[in-house]
Parts: C-alpha cells; structure tokens; sequence
C-alpha cells in the first residue's frame, strides 16, 4: 500500500519547524539525563534547536498550504508566529540563565520544558484543526504548570502552580466540551471544513453553545476578565524569568490560536457574539487597569496590565476583521517584547526570595542604575501607549479596527482605560527619578541586560519604522 | 479507517444521541460542582478528571452518530493529555505537601490581592 | 524636503541635541554648560531669523513636509488608514520661531549671571532646552498626534523647571499643582482629538479642515463640530491658564525667575493661545462665542487680583493671565491677527518684565544678604522703593514694559492691544455682546493702573531701608543686555512704520486670518466682513483706550506717588471686595473645598464602609484593626497631598475591591468564573 | 426505551452475582474466627502496624510514571488494529514513538526516580 496516501514530503517540510525543536528537545533530554551538571550543555542544545527551528520557519514562510490532512498550517501566518514564538523564547532562554544562577537553583530540565512549551505554541500558532488546537495548548499549558512550580522548595512557586494547574485543567474541560460540541453539529473539527458549513451550521444553538465553551476555554487562556484571576497569583508566585515567558509566550500562543479558531465564527458577524467578546474585553481594560492602580508589587502590577492588555487585544477579535487580527498580531510583537524587557529588568534587580521588588525598592534607581531606570521607563512609556514606542501603534491599530467595525465605544473606552493606566505605569518612573532611595542592588549581569538593551531598540525601532512588520503582516492575511 | 466499520447499525435498539449528551452534560456539570465546593486539592482534581471523562463520552456517542472515527481519535488525544496532566498534578501537589502538609485549598492563600 | 524645511527642522532638533549634550556631559563640565546651551540657543535664533525672512516674501503660502509614517493598508470610514505627520512653516510659525527662540536664547543669557552657582547648574540648562524643543515642536508640526505629543513633552518640562528646587516645598507642590491642572486641561484636549479623529481618520490640520470643508461632519451635527473645538480648546485653557483653570500659573512663580520669563512670557502659556489660533478654521461661531467670553472672564479676574498683589513676581503672574484673556478673547472675537499679534508684542515685553523683575530681586537678594537680613521678603514690592537710582538700566527698560503692557501710544503693546479692542467693537457691533467691549476697555484701564502702582512703589521715592539702600547695585552686564533688546522691541516701529496703527504692517499682511471652513450656518461673521468694520471701530478703540490708560496711569500716580488718594484707606473702605481681590477671588480655597474635600468625603466614606460593612462581614474583628490603620494611613496621605496624591487614593477603594474579590482562594475564583460566565450566557441568549 | 434493554440486564446480572455469591459465602463457608486471622494479612508476615497509614511518596512516584507509560499504549491500539494496512511505514512510525518513550524512560532511570532507596 502507497504511504504517500498518509504522509508526504510536503507535510515533512511544513512540519519541520516543530520537528526539529522537538528532535533537540530529545537530545537535551538525553544528555542532560546522561551527562552530569549539564546545564550550559542542555542550554546551548536547547539554544541551538530553537535557532535551527528558527531556520525553518523562515525557510517556510514563502510557502502557503496545509500539512497532515488539513491539521496544521504551513507557511505565511503559522511561520510568522512561529517566529515570534521561537524569538520569544530565545530572549527568555538568555535572560534566564543569570536569574536561576542568582537563585542558586540551576537545572537542565528548565531549559528543556521551555522549549517543550514552546512547541505546544507553535501547535497553537499553525492549528489548522481544533484537536491541534487542544493538544498545542495542552503540551504548552502542562509544561508550563511545571515552570511555575519550579522553585519547588518555595511555598509560593508551589501555590502558584497548584492554583495554575487546577484553573488551566478546569479550562481545559470547558475548552474541550466545546469542541465536542462543535464536532457534534459539523461532524468535523477541521477549521476549513467547519468554514464550509456555514452558513447553516452557525444556525444550530448547539454549535453555538460549542463555540460558547471553546470562548469560554480561551479567555482562561488569555487572561479575560471574568477568567482572570488566576493571573496575579500565578505570575506573582511563578519564578520571575518563566512569568516573563508566560507573560510574552504564553499569551501570544494563546492569542494566536484564539484567531485561528474564531476567525471562523466571527465571519458571520454575528451581532450577539460579537457583543459578547466586545464585553469581554471591555471588562479586561476596565478591571485589569482599575486594580493594577493599587498594587505595589511589580510582578503583581504586570499581571494587572496583561489582562487589561488582553482586553485591548479583544477588541481585534471583536472586530472580526482581518484589520483586527493584524493589529493583535503587531500588538502581540510590541507587547512580547516590552514584557520581556520589563520582567528582565524586574529579575535583574530581584533579591533573593522575591526580595526587592516593590515600587518603593525602585526608588532613586536612576541615579544608581541610569541605564536601567532609562530602559524601564521606556517600557513603561510602551505599554503605556505613548509614541514614539511600539505600544502606540499596537493600540492605534486596534482601536482603528474598532471604528472600522462600529464598536467606536470600545475605542473609546480603550482610550480612557489607557489614560488611567498611565497613573501605575508612569509610577513607577516617577520613584525611579524622583524619589531619594538607593539599597545595594544585586549584582547585574551582562547577558540579561544585552537582552534588556535589545528588546529595548526592538520597541523603539517599531514604534518609529511599525512598517518592517506592517508589510509583513498585510502580505500574511 | 473509513469509519464503516466503526458505525454501529442503526436500528430501532439505538440509544438516542440526546441521551447521550444529557448524562454527558450531567456528569460535566457534577464535576463543576466538584470542583467548586471540595477542599481537597486531589479531589478537585478529580473532578476535573470527571469533567474530562463527561467530555469524552458526548464525544463518543457523537463519533459512533456520525460515523466519524475523529470523535475517537480525540478521546485518545484526551485520555493521554489527562494522564500527563495527573502526573504533573501529582507531583505538584507531592511538592506542595512537602512544604505545607496540607492539600486543602483553601489553605493556599500567600497570594492574593 | 526643501532646504528651508531641512533648517527648520534643524531649528527643532538644536535644543533637543543641547538637551542631550548636557544631560550626558553635564556633571563633568558643570560650568561649560550655560555657555554651551546658550551657543546652541544662539545658532538657533539665528536659524528662525532666516526662515523669517526666507518665508515672508516667499510666495507659497506655506511650506509642507508630510509623510506617511504607518501605512496599515487598509480602510475605515472610505478613508484610508494611515497617520500621516510632519512639519510646517506657514508665516505664523515662521513668527512663532524666532519669538520662541528669540525669548528662550535670551533667557539663557539672563541665566548665565542668575544661575551662577546654582548647584544643578547643568541640569537648569538642559531642561531649558528640553522646553525649548516640546516648544518649538508645537510650532511647527502640522498635525495634531505630534502637537499633542509636544505639549504633554511641554507639560512635562515645564514641571521639571518650575520644581529646579525641588527641595523647597512650596516650589515642588507648585509644580506638582502646574502639572495636575494642566492634565484636566489636557484631557479636553484629548478627547476632541479623539472625536476628531473618529470622524476624520487623519490628524493632519490640513486633511481636518479639507474634510470639514467637504461637508463632512463629525456624526453629522454641528452640536459635534463645536464640542470638538470646544473640546480641542479645553487644552489651550489648561496651558494658557484661562478661568477656570487658572490657579496653577501664579504659583508656578516659585520656580527661578527666568523661567518665568521663559514659560509665562513666550512659550508655554502662549502654547494654548496657538493652538486656538491653529485650531481656529474650524471653530463654528459657538465655540468662538464661549472662547471669547472665557477669555474675557479671564482678563477681567486676572487683573482685579493683580491690583490687590504684593509680590512683584505675583503681579506680573496675573497680569500674564490678563494679557492671555486678552489674547484668546482677541481669537473668540475672531480679530485672529490682532490675538496673534498681541502673542508676540506681549512674549517681548512681558519677558522684558520678568528678567526686569528678576534683575530687582537679584539685587535684592544681595542687598539682603549684605545686610544679614533673612526675613524681609526679596520679592515684596513694599519693602522696595527708590530703586530709580540705584538700578537705571532696569528702571528705564522696565518702564518701556510697563508702558507698553499699559497701551501707551509710540508702543507695540499700543498697536495690539488696539486691535484687539477695535476687534471687540466690531464683534459687539455683529453679536450685540456688548460686555465683551466694556470688559476690554476696564481691563485695559486696569492694567495700566496695577502697572503703574508696582513701578511706582518698586523705584519712585525712596527705599525703606537706607542701612540696605547702600548695597543696591545695577546688575551685571550680561543681565542688562536682554533688558535692552527687549525694550528695543518693545517700539513700534518693528512691527509697523505707522505709529498708531498696525493695520498695514508687515505683521498684519502677512499673517492673515485662515480660511473659515465650517458650515456658513453656523460660521462667525465673514472674515472681510469684520476687518471691514474693524477699520470703521478702530479711531473709536483707539481714543477710548488711550484714555482708560491714561486715566489708570493717572490714578496710580495720584495714589501712590502724589499720595492725593489714600490706598489704605481706599482698600478699608471696599474692604470686602479688597479682600475678594487679594485673596484671589477664593478660586483656591473653592477648589480646596469642593474638589479636593469630595476626594477626601469620598476616602473617609470608603474607609468606612471597607472597615465596618465588609471586613465585618468577611474577615472579622482582627482584620478590622490591621485594615484600619492602613485605612487611616492612607487617610493621612490624602489629607496630606490633596488630590495630588490620587494613586494612593485609589489603592484604599480598588483595595478595598480586591479584598472582597481576589481573596487569593481558588475557589472563589472559580465562582466569580462561573458568574461571569452566567452574565455571559443571559446576553448570549 | 428497547435500547436500554442490554444495559438493565447488565446492571441486573452484576448486581444478581455480586449479591448471590457474597451471600453464598457467609451461608456456606464455615465461620471460625481467632485473632490471628483477623488481622491484616502482610503475605504472611506478622503485621507491624495499623494498615491506614500514609504510604511513602515513592509509591506515589512509582504510580505517576506508571499512569504515564500505561496511558502511552493507547496509541498502540489504532496501529494494531490497522497494522496490515498501515505496513512498514506505520511499523517505522511506531518505533520511533516507542523510542521517544525510551528517551523518558532513560530520563527517569538516570535521574534515579525508580530506585526505592
């Protein structure tokens, strides 16, 4: 019997990408089981599969079809996320030797269940099937409950991934009666073949409640007020350089399967689901900005701002417009790095035992620490939304896809949400440069600051010239 | 698998799909309940396990319905994913007892606000 | 890009290079950095001075650099989505550049002598450039993303000089206050962008007022068009410090002295004033209406207070408020030249009056200091007096200011203010506003009255201490040469070769009204219309205003240098309404107990219900005590900062959310899902 | 209602058997207790302690590792059932999952997961 019915050189070359990180993840695995105190080892392997996948994926990216019977996507977007995916986790690969290092817990195994998650988003991020989807998130979401408990002899880190498990797997129960749900009323749970159904298949309640759940899974996912709270526990509790990841990585996954699977739907423009998700994410601006106002812990006060910035990116899926998913996909580059670049700095400064990191423990780092109090601030300014940084046109490009689809009031409320924002981002800096402190600080390290430094030029850089990923973008959708 | 084979005849002797889906959704529902008011870490994993089987079996009873092998295929996919899940879980929860000597969730609360 | 646009982005980026050169240099060569920014400076000026005299005669009208900065490929509203920036020199930012930088390089001059030792010597410098640069980029950008990025860019410098010593308190609170008043200015501003951009797509002045012109509307109501200006204006009522948010520029006053010259005279306060003139093409006859009156309002307070003030400093802080009143009543009554034009004869002769005033109180302060006297005021006009003498380089081009601030003919201040009032006639004449003239011609007579009291006290008879009088001297060289250039400005003949009427100088021909482009239904009177009728008012202006000038000028000489007319005992007489007037008609303390004790009501209601209804319920007796103290603490901050410190504020209430919610328990997260998840399902079906 | 038939006769019969031979047992079976047989039996060894106590975390360890290679088998069951049709192709597929596992496996060896002391 012909093999090629089943598997072909194509379907090879799209899933290369993924195959080759999971091939180096196996070597790392074996040599860090047979070699002992073998973590620069581990880590350069685990370094060398994600540039070499890098490789891939930019080999593929001129290509436009569909690997394994319609299962995963090949090419053009899946490669784009990949991409990002891949440098996401590269920046967090660097910043995380010097953190564990400082915190005198350094094992192989770390680096390897990062770029196992980092599989599991790549999945995310080239679904062209719902059982993709699930098994993407599943493979990132299960490595990630173990990088939050990764400090297994502190209490916190324990807590956060207990609490993180038990939410994710509750999400994950609603996620996947949603897409039994929509297997039920389609008989499919291919995207391409579920698209073909319409528009009579979007008329049965049931698929809809299908939809409904899989909604429901992916705000978890993505941090959504009512689906939020897990957030500031998690990623207060979580080592500070896998929160950085969580943060960037992990919701950029999310983010990336969340249009994947809804733009299916939400080609209906259906007033009522339409409407939901637009509460959604007005619900995140309001709620993630209003408390991030009263938080003194830094790590606590990103976790308020990645809701209230999951809300913003809602807006795009509201939209259910191809302007919409482009502003996401260019808000998701400016945010993953600014979020790096923050969390880097956090970690760079924080003492042992999660010491240090309260906004009074920056106060006066600008005249200890110019470089770094300059560089904070400039992420502050970024996620504040304020040109000429990338977050400015992060927003901008959402909140136009807004208008473009008559939910004006989103923009609005979006703009308002962002100038309260400005009150706890702008604090910080405020400390930073006006108020006397000065502790010994830690001491810094090259590496993570390198990386500091770059994801700094990276915001700068698109926040003046946004048109290096515009272009690309507009060829991609 | 063209899926023939796994198609049970129809006849008068089937059980209605809606039955199906109703004890499906039941059990779904108990195991949100569960979840909600035990205090134990373990048995609310438990019930999230009951909500994943809940799951697997509308999406049995769909498979063999529509005579469709993917219902299948993906209650594997689900079955594996619970078992990496529960050993994950486990361990989280190992380590948790290690530090705290409780599993009650309650309990759980250095983080917050 | 045209060479000329090369070097008027030049002129932009100098201060900005300044800026950076000292931020980074400055430590180790502390003493360089004053000369440097002020060679910088220099350059500049001499850059604006070309691009006037390249512009006037050119004839584009003006010269445009737009480009498409993102380009996001697509469409909303039939309109693509782009946002397009760049710079532009009309002849109005032509002017506005070499009085931006013509006021800013001589304040870095003056500075050299009156910063001299002062320990963030360098750091002064580096924010006067940073100022100049929000400022200048005001001037010259074409839309309204950069303007607003600029102006907050000013907002924040301006916060940075105003608290240079930030180790005085009143100096910090004043820049904390100057910072705040402004935001509520600038959230008016913000939103009328918004709406603006809703409607249009663009923020390029030019794409705005083409689409108005087109007919397109914003959400097709007129109503919409004049709450956008309106809205739009709110920013200029913030930075130009018009009635209601007036409060911050007096205050702002703690600040060095030449930064008052530079920030109150010229730039920043003259800011909101050309933004309504940029804005003015689309602002319906409402809006102009409110302007007008908001800005009449403002001159009428402004200079009621500034007779009953004692600090020279103070004086001239609410006379700049009046003369801005002056200036956006000029716009509202759409005399747009006269406004413009009364910008720039002001920003010479009201920063003529700061260094001037600057120059008194150094001397002073010396005095002070040789004398071993730490408590007499340095600023207090009534421990001055006979300064005539001892200072006649100051003296004599204080009193070219003060005449013409006052409107003394032969004076630029004369040919403005005359515009303005001929303007106001005229727009009476159309509307039937008769208040508006009237406030014109009081005000007019006011500020030649307070004028004259303060020049009277500060250098006429003798002064009050004769042990102290000895050790008055000029000051140096490098402070009087600005004073000099600046009362040489101060002469008509500048601006036009007709001493008594401006109406046909080179100012008025070159800087004209732009064209109206809203609606003619709800358009201000046509602009040949009113210059017509403005020619037939202005012989009338021009007798009436001279005479209340002359009349106030008269008065201050019969009070306080013939002492005919007891002032004590004048002010015993009105003493309710003296009081009024010092105390600055009470604006402070209202906003004290309406907005600040609402914030604080707020709080202490808040405290109570956190402390006695949820943690009642929730967490118990022990945690009442711990959350009081807490609450109590934050009470003691708020009470403390007022509603500078709103952060602190919110952190008691969303705290006191985040109690109740995000209890840190699993399974209230679960419950609040499920809620959520209920509310969901109720819109979903 | 038919359909149900198969199901009611199943919950019948186990009931049916279940109840029979737990009562077949208490009549027929002869009834003659001491305290040795009445404590715990430990494969004949003297019983030390209560029964209910807290088993070691290595049990647990034990039990995680072998829920995780048990699930694993599931995917052996389609290529079983279809191992003709799928050929040498599936045949190679499998030993590379199965090879996969050994990589974990070896993992857990090496890391000495599986050594009880």
């Amino acid at each position: 019997m012909d093999m090629m019915e089943y598997f072909s050189n194509a379907d090879l070359v799209g899933s290369s990408p993924i195959l080759a990180l999971g091939t180096f993840s196996l070597i790392a695995l074996l040599v860090n089981s047979l070699v002992k105190n073998s973590q620069k080892i581990v880590f350069w392997v685990c370094v060398a599969g994600v540039v070499v996948s890098l490789w891939f994926a930019f080999d593929n990216f001129e290509l436009n079809h569909t690997a394994f019977s319609d299962m995963l996507l090949v090419g053009g977007y899946a490669s784009f996320y990949s991409i990002l995916f891949l440098v996401i986790t590269l920046f967090a690969l660097f910043l995380s030797v010097p953190y564990l290092e400082k915190e005198e817990y350094h094992l192989g195994e770390y680096y390897i269940l990062i770029i196992l998650s980092t599989i599991g988003m790549m999945l995310m991020g080239s679904a062209g099937d719902l059982i993709t989807i699930f098994l993407g998130i599943e493979i990132m979401s299960v490595a990630f409950y173990v990088l939050a408990g990764y400090f297994r002899t502190k209490l916190s880190s324990n807590e956060s991934a207990l609490k993180y498990f038990l939410l994710g797997a509750f999400a994950t129960g609603f996620l996947l009666y949603g897409i039994a749900l929509i297997y039920g009323t389609t008989g499919t749970t291919n995207l391409i073949r579920i698209a073909a159904q319409y528009p009579q298949a979007f008329m049965d309640p049931l698929h809809l409640i299908g939809w409904g759940l899989v909604l429901i899974g992916f705000s978890f996912k993505v941090a959504a007020v009512p689906f939020h709270m897990w957030v500031p526990d998690v990623y207060e509790g979580a080592p500070t350089s896998v929160t950085a990841f969580m943060s960037t990585g992990g919701k950029a996954a999310a983010f990336s399967a969340f249009i994947l699977a809804f733009s299916v739907p939400m080609s209906m423009h259906d007033p009522k689901l339409t409407m939901v998700i637009a509460i959604l994410a007005a619900a995140s601006m309001l709620i993630g900005n209003w408390f991030g106002l009263s938080q003194t812990n830094l790590k606590r006060m990103l976790a308020y701002s990645s809701i209230a910035h999951a809300g913003y990116m809602l807006i795009g899926i509201a939209s259910g417009t191809q302007l919409g998913q482009q502003g996401i996909t260019f808000y998701l580059v400016s945010y993953g790095l600014t979020n790096l670049g923050a969390f880097g700095v956090i970690a760079m400064l924080e003492k042992e035992n999660g010491k240090n990191l309260s906004y009074e423990d920056y106060a006066g780092l600008a005249r200890t620490k110019p470089a770094l109090a300059a560089l904070l601030s400039m992420f502050m300014f970024s996620l504040t939304g304020i040109p000429p940084f990338a977050g400015f046109v992060g927003k901008y490009y959402l909140f136009a896809s807004a208008v473009q689809s008559n939910l004006t009031w989103l923009a609005i409320l979006g703009v308002i949400t962002s100038l309260f924002s400005t009150y706890y981002y702008l604090r910080i800096v405020v400390y930073m440069y006006f108020r006397e402190g000065g502790e010994e600080l830690p001491p810094l390290s090259r590496i993570s600051f390198a990386t500091v430094v770059l994801s700094g030029i990276g915001i700068v850089v698109l926040g003046i010239v946004p048109s290096l990923i515009l272009d690309v973008l507009k060829s991609m959708f | 698998m063209t899926g023939k084979n796994a198609c049970p005849t129809k006849s008068n002797f089937m059980i209605p799909l809606n039955h199906y889906l109703l004890l499906s959704a039941f059990l779904f529902s108990c195991g949100v309940l569960g979840v909600v008011v035990r205090r134990n870490a373990i048995v609310v994993f438990m019930c999230i396990e009951l909500m994943l089987n809940a799951v697997n079996l509308s999406l049995i009873a769909f498979s063999s319905y529509l005579g469709d092998a993917t219902g299948q295929m993906l209650v594997f996919f689900v079955m594996v994913v619970a078992a990496a899940e529960a050993a994950v879980g486990l361990a989280i929860i190992i380590s948790l007892f290690r530090n705290k000597q409780t599993v009650n969730v309650d309990e759980l609360n250095i983080l917050k606000w | 890009m045209t060479t000329e646009l090369t070097i008027a982005l030049a002129i932009l980026l100098l201060p900005l290079v300044s800026f950076i050169l000292l931020i980074f240099t400055g430590k180790r060569y502390n003493e360089k950095s004053g000369l440097v920014g002020t060679a910088f400076l220099g350059a500049d000026l001499l850059l604006s001075l070309y691009i006037l005299f390249a512009k006037i005669p050119s004839e584009a009208k003006v010269w445009d650099f737009t480009f498409t900065w993102i380009d996001f490929h697509s469409f909303v509203n039939n309109v693509p989505l782009k946002l397009d920036i760049g710079i532009m020199v009309d002849n109005l930012t032509a002017v506005m550049l070499v009085v931006v930088t013509l006021i800013s390089f001589l304040v870095h001059l003056f500075s050299l002598a009156y910063m001299k030792g002062d320990i963030r010597y360098s750091r002064y410098y580096a924010n006067l450039g940073l100022f100049t640069f929000s400022m200048l980029g005001i001037v010259i950008t074409n839309n309204y993303l950069l303007m607003y990025v600029f102006w907050e860019l000013v907002g924040l410098s301006s916060y940075l000089l105003i608290g240079h010593w930030y180790e005085k308190k009143s100096a910090s609170d004043a820049a904390k206050k100057a910072f705040l008043v402004n935001r509520v200015g600038d959230l008016g501003f913000f939103i009328g962008i918004m709406i603006v951009w809703m409607q249009f797509s663009t923020l390029t002045f030019d794409g705005i007022f083409s689409s108005i012109q087109n007919g397109n509307i914003p959400f097709n109501s007129n109503t919409w068009l004049t709450a956008a200006g309106l809205l739009i204006f709110c920013g200029a009522v913030g930075k130009s410090a018009q009635f209601p948010l007036h409060v911050w520029l007096p205050d702002a006053m703690e600040g060095p002295t030449p930064v008052s010259a530079l920030i109150h005279a010229a730039t920043m306060v003259a800011a909101g004033v050309y933004l309504v003139a940029r804005t003015f093409p689309m602002l319906t006859a409402d809006a102009l209406l409110y302007i007008a009156y908001i800005g009449a309002i403002t001159a009428f307070i402004a200079a009621t207070i500034a007779i009953a003030q004692n600090d020279i400093k103070k004086i001239l802080a609410y006379s700049t408020i009046s003369q801005l009143g002056y200036m956006v009543m000029g716009l509202g009554v759409g005399a747009y030249t006269a406004g413009v034009f009364h910008l720039v004869t002001h920003a010479a002769f009201k920063a003529g009056l700061f260094l001037a005033s600057g120059s008194v109180i150094h001397a002073m302060h010396h005095a002070l200091h040789q004398v071993n006297d730490h408590h007499t005021d340095a600023q207090d006009i009534r421990s001055m007096g006979g300064l005539k003498n001892k200072m006649p380089v100051t003296f004599w081009t204080m009193m070219i200011f003060t005449l013409a601030i006052s409107g003394v003919p032969l004076t630029s201040g004369f040919l403005s203010k005359d515009e303005i009032l001929a303007g106001t006639l005229a727009f009476s004449k159309f509307s039937g506003h008769t208040i508006i003239p009237i406030i014109g011609f009081l005000v007019a007579g006011l500020t030649a009255f307070y004028m004259f009291r303060m020049m009277i006290v500060v250098f006429f008879g003798d002064h009050v201490d004769r042990n102290r009088a000895d050790h008055l001297h000029e000051s140096p060289r490098v402070m009087t040469v600005p004073l000099i250039i600046l009362a040489a400005l101060s002469f008509f003949a500048f601006y036009s070769f007709n001493p008594i009427s401006a109406s046909h100088g080179w100012f008025f021909e070159n800087v004209t009204t732009p064209t109206v482009v809203v609606p003619e239904s709800v358009s201000a009177t046509s602009t040949e219309e009113f210059v017509e009728e403005v020619h037939h008012q202005h012989t009338l202006a021009m007798i009436l205003s001279v005479s209340v000038a002359g009349l106030g000028i008269l008065i201050a000489f019969a009070t306080y240098y013939w002492k005919k007319i007891s002032a004590d005992a004048v002010a015993d007489a009105l003493k309710p309404l003296y009081n009024f007037f010092s105390r600055k008609w009470y604006f402070d303390e209202l906003y004290d107990a309406t907005v600040v004790a609402a914030t604080i009501g707020v709080a202490r209601l808040l405290a109570w219900f956190d402390s006695v209804i949820i943690d009642g319920i929730v967490n118990g007796a022990a945690s009442v005590t711990r959350l009081g103290s807490v609450i109590s603490g934050k009470f003691d901050s708020i009470v403390v900062d007022g509603m500078v410190n709103f952060t602190a504020y919110s952190a008691g209430f969303f705290g006191m959310l985040l109690r109740t919610i995000q209890t840190g328990k699993l399974q209230t997260y679960i419950v609040f899902a499920l809620i959520g998840l209920m509310v969901l399902l109720a819109l979903y079906i | 209602m038919q359909a149900y038939i198969p199901i009611f006769l199943m919950i019948g019969v186990g009931l049916f058997l279940g109840i029979t031979f737990l009562t077949l047992q208490r009549f027929l079976g002869p009834h003659r207790p001491n305290p040795e047989k009445l404590s715990t039996y430990e494969s004949g060894m003297p019983p030390v302690r209560t029964a209910r106590e807290r088993f070691s975390v290595k049990y647990y360890m034990v039990a995680v590792l072998f829920i995780l290679f048990d699930i694993e088998v599931i995917f052996l069951y389609p290529w079983a059932v279809n191992f003709r049709a799928l050929g040498v192709f599936g045949y190679i597929e499998m030993i590379l999952f199965i090879l996969i596992l050994l990589i974990g496996y070896i993992y857990i060896l090496k890391k000495g997961a599986l050594q009880w002391d």
